[in-house]
């Protein structure tokens, strides 16, 4: 293992846990309005995935979208003032946990309904076609999703056209408290690319490296003109499905326990460690300034204005350049 | 008589109607041991298991038009959505399949089948959580739909709905799911297209759908207080509606609005406005009006949320301006 | 082969067969109002299924439905009339060529929407398991049908909750002009069964005891509750995707000889008397009773009333018992 | 000026802006090599490919969806529904993703994408290939819907529809498509929002909708026989709908029909007729009336087809009978 990418892999996780951490005690505190879904357990997916992107790759997202966000280069600031209602949100107050957009940076915006996002990771891959442009796109989406009509309509469609996309589904085994094991006819979601002659891959969606190099060869195939990728992470969400919900009846205290002994920054750090890749330093060095900077722009987001009421009637439809 | 909440009230219905008929079944997800995101279906699972309790994978279009062949083949199935919002992948279902079938079978099959999904706007759920589409529905033939706004319309309508044989969508606003009412006892039920009188009043008539009524009746105490009786008016079915009600009203009153929080344009009110001026033209003593929600999608921080539906104050002061006119 | 059996499966191509070219003419001549797919060429696929049915087995069909109505038992005068327009039609009158219903007899729908039959057919089979029912749902649907949303939906609900369900996939290797093996990642359909965990069987559809064979199997396994069936049976259409449209452009002269050389009544008869099962006669005694019955049908459908306007506005809604 | 049918004068706009503008593709079932089911790609294939004359499965919501994510990430995707009927299946991705994309991103992806598809009862189609669905889609901001009746017209709003940013609905009555008529030369666009008086009169004011403006038309001919000059006013957009020119004409003729062969109730004709009763009402002489398409699905047999459309016979009696109330 490479130390900067690494420990690169390393501080983006954490960066994401750390926000979602503070953004669940920001909830209790009644400083998010809506929901809030966070990616706690599954950091490894999209770090390792998003560590392949330029800004002009494009990632689609889904309702547990933030650490997407954050991983695609959203700053925790926008993230938080976003979750908080504030105009100086990424979506400027507009949207909350499950609307997140910054096209700047290639975050083409998460979205409260499941499914969408794979279609529209299929179309910026047609756009790059069309336009002769070296990008990827990336959709992020659950188990859940990969039983819904959108997975099979924009995989295939993908597929035939031979898209510079990654499908990338994190299958944490449960949609809310539905199991994937009753809720798709064969679980193991990666077998379903036979169906749409692409490579599906299965990858332990908790080992950030493995997530890196499985994701590599997928945008080394789709840059190279060699269509889609279908990646199943398989991981788990340690918290509840959506912050403040009932977490329990669905799935016993024993299994929320093993997967939190596979904790992603755990697993990485006893690698980096174990491999003598990284040192305490090193690690305390990414603690220490992740950590500052998530309790910075959680200040500056808590304090950040309300968005103007009369705003509310603004963008419907285009306004001029 | 007694006190329920509105979703106990509908829950009753549910529960009653599944011991009587064995035919009817739910789906949905999470709608089995868990209860329901609302808890629309808690208790049932353990009652009627995890056939007529069946969770569902996220395939909304899937088991709607699963739920089409179910009712062609003689179940009756309700479909539970949680938010409404979700129907929309199933619209191709709905109303090329499911409002069509009893026409192009010619009577031959029928479509006992309830869908139901929660509505409305509020609590910061943003604008994938917070859809209406009364008046989308209400465009369509074939199709019932009903807004209850009380824990006894709520069980009435639920129970007209599943012994009956005609699609059925019923909508729930989610900031009624919670209201305390009394219940009649006993194997009631209320029928569609039969609009009730929330409030008697001569000045004016208020025609709300789903919340709006009870925001009317709430602006109604305030106008109360300065001597203008207002009637509200629940129509408690958009489709059919009962314009009959609304028209004695208005040939009483002379004046009309129309307040409904989802969008305007080719809405509810709309149909309203058109059918009251058509045909209570002569009883008009001023224009009608209308008074909705923003022609926008919803936002989630609050002060951008509240900005975009009518809040008891506006509905309070546009109605006294009308009676004015 | 059996004697009986093999005779029902000739004489109910045959059927088909002379229904649909009495059709093709009589579209010629004005009397269909509006399209008019014909089910030439693919006649063993309809046939095979329909042998192992009740009336109380339900058949849910699409917009090329004429032979899976005929094969579920309507008759061809009901069938024609209803193209006719006229009041006696299986629709009486309001349907034509894609809304075909005669629920009596287990013909619940066709359909000129692509995709709905394979949901209903799913919730047939749970109507089934919900009552206790022994009855099977069939879904018939083309190549087309297997790109869109429904299939993946519907085939995966009827595998989790293992229903008594046969899709039957009639892959004629286009969807009106589109090549499957352009429009479908993977041309092999059945190989889709993976990703629901459910059998997918391939079957040459032209031939119609390899038909039966086939969803004779499926349609013990259903009954014996163990969950759906895909069934993908290789076929052709001979015939324009629908009557007077233009036939070139899209396909080859050549391969339309082939597989009108692989005929499935030719085929079938080849087999009946090769193996002598059956002699001339047999066949002679078929085909004067078939062409005897749709002649008649489709006179006595010619001369029927047309449905009177003010019935138009009937049955929008459930008008009692 | 040249005489072009309305089909050939709306090739001519996409074949024109798609030499103009290298984002435009177009995306749908048989639209590539084949042309169009109703030749609306003829020719461009040769001209212009395979990926921008794009063929598809038949995936509808796939490809809309597909469409929206092209549209955010720089593309001006056409996606060619052939008939709208099949457009319901892409229906959570237009209302939830299509015209909020907008709103949601406050305004920093621009949504510039079309889709059209044919629109309209007749040549005994049956249900699920003659609906119209303006109504719907005009309940939802975000949209624009435009409902050309001409082939200037068609030209003109397509083109505006590709230089703009908005995503937009254009509906093709399918009885237009062969009608022939005047297109200008040159580089002009047709504005949305802008009503077209189709023909002027003094007595009474017919709003029509697609093939309505043409059945207004000629049921306006036979009642100029009995002296009686009926305004036919062609909206050309549902929405957003200019409804200042349609007020204007009622401030002269006193009297409104809405006439629409698509389902009244929270239809277009609603949303005209609440407008004008609520802006016009001192102007009104008469009640505003609707005449629609019966609140039925499409049947199959021309005797009921007939049935159910407003036919110009019935349109002029309706209007001769307005002008005497
Ligand atoms: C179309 C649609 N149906 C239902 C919902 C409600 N819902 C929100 S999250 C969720 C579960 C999603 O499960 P999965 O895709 O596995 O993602 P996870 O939450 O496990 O990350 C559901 C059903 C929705 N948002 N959209
Ligand atoms: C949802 C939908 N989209 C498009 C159409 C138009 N259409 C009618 S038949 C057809 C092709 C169907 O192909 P396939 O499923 O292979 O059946 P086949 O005609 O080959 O039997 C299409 C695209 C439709 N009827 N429904
Ligand atoms: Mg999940
Ligand atoms: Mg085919």
């Amino acid at each position: 293992m490479e130390k900067d990418t690494g420990l690169l892999l390393y501080r983006n996780m954490l960066l994401i846990r750390m926000s979602e951490e503070r953004l669940a005690q920001s909830r209790q505190a009644g400083l998010v309005y809506g929901a809030c879904h966070t990616y706690v357990g599954e950091e490894a997916v999209a770090t390792g995935v998003c560590a392949h992107l330029t800004q002009a790759d494009m990632v689609f997202s889904t309702h547990r979208g933030h650490g997407h966000a954050l991983a695609k280069g959203v700053s925790p600031f926008e993230v938080m003032a976003e979750l908080y209602g504030r105009e100086t949100g990424c979506s400027q107050g507009r949207g909350g946990s499950m609307h997140l957009f910054k096209p700047e940076v290639g975050l083409m915006g998460t979205s409260g309904i499941v499914g969408p996002c794979i279609l529209q990771a299929a179309g910026a891959g047609y756009t790059f076609k069309l336009l002769g442009k070296p990008n990827v796109a990336v959709a992020f989406f659950g188990d859940g999703a990969s039983n819904n009509g959108a997975f099979h309509e924009g995989i295939n469609l993908a597929a035939i056209y031979k898209l510079p996309v990654l499908f990338v589904c994190e299958n944490n085994l449960y949609a809310t408290e539905v199991p994937s094991a009753y809720a798709s006819g064969n679980p193991d979601i990666y077998q379903r690319a036979i169906g749409y002659g692409i490579p599906g891959v299965k990858v332990d969606g908790n080992d950030a490296w493995a997530m890196f190099l499985a994701a590599g060869e997928a945008v080394r195939r789709a840059r190279a003109g060699e269509g889609p990728t279908l990646i199943e992470a398989k991981t788990y969400r340690t918290r509840a499905h959506s912050e403040g919900m009932r977490d329990v009846g669905y799935r016993t205290q024993e299994e929320v326990e093993a997967w939190k002994a596979r904790d992603p920054i755990k697993l990485l750090r006893d690698r980096l460690m174990g491999e003598h890749v990284a040192d305490e330093d090193d690690i305390d060095r990414i603690h220490n300034e992740v950590g500052a900077l998530v309790l910075d722009d959680h200040n500056h987001a808590a304090s950040s204005p309300m968005p103007k009421g009369q705003d509310a009637l603004r963008h419907v439809y285009f306004e001029g350049a | 008589m007694k006190e329920l909440t509105y979703t106990v009230a509908a829950r009753e219905a549910l529960d009653e109607e599944m011991a009587r008929d064995p035919r009817i079944f739910v789906m949905g997800e999470g709608i089995g041991k868990r209860g329901g995101n609302f808890n629309t279906t808690l208790g049932l699972y353990e009652k009627y298991g995890p056939t007529r309790l069946c969770d569902t994978p996220i395939s909304e279009r899937g088991f709607v038009g699963l739920a089409v062949g179910a009712a062609m083949s003689g179940s009756i199935p309700v479909i539970d959505f949680m938010m409404v919002d979700f129907i929309l992948d199933a619209m191709g279902e709905i109303i090329n399949q499911m409002a069509k079938m009893q026409y192009m079978s010619s009577g031959r099959l029928r479509m006992p089948m309830v869908l139901r999904g929660c509505i409305g706007i509020g609590g910061a759920a943003a604008t994938h959580h917070s859809g209406s589409y009364y008046s989308i529905f209400s465009n369509i033939p074939g199709l019932r739909v009903i807004v209850p706004t009380t824990p006894a319309d709520v069980k009435g309508m639920f129970r007209t709905a599943l012994r009956g044989n005609d699609p059925v969508i019923m909508l729930e606003h989610k900031n009624l799911l919670s209201n305390k009412g009394p219940v009649p006892d006993g194997d009631y039920t209320t029928p569609f297209g039969q609009a009730r009188i929330a409030r008697a009043g001569k000045h004016v008539t208020a025609v709300g759908v789903a919340l709006t009524v009870q925001k009317c009746l709430q602006a109604a105490d305030q106008l109360a207080k300065q001597g203008i009786e207002v009637e509200v008016i629940d129509p408690r079915s958009t489709s059919p509606l009962d314009i009959a009600t609304i028209l004695q009203s208005v040939k009483k009153t002379g004046r009309l609005m129309i307040v409904d929080d989802a969008f305007e344009p080719c809405g509810f009110g709309a149909e309203v406005s058109a059918q009251v001026g058509t045909h209570g033209f002569d009883d008009l003593d001023a224009p009608i009006r209308r008074l909705s929600g923003a022609f926008a999608p919803t936002p989630y921080s609050p002060p951008l949320e509240n900005e975009i539906v009518p809040s008891v104050e506006r509905i309070a002061a546009a109605l006294g301006e009308l009676v004015k006119e």
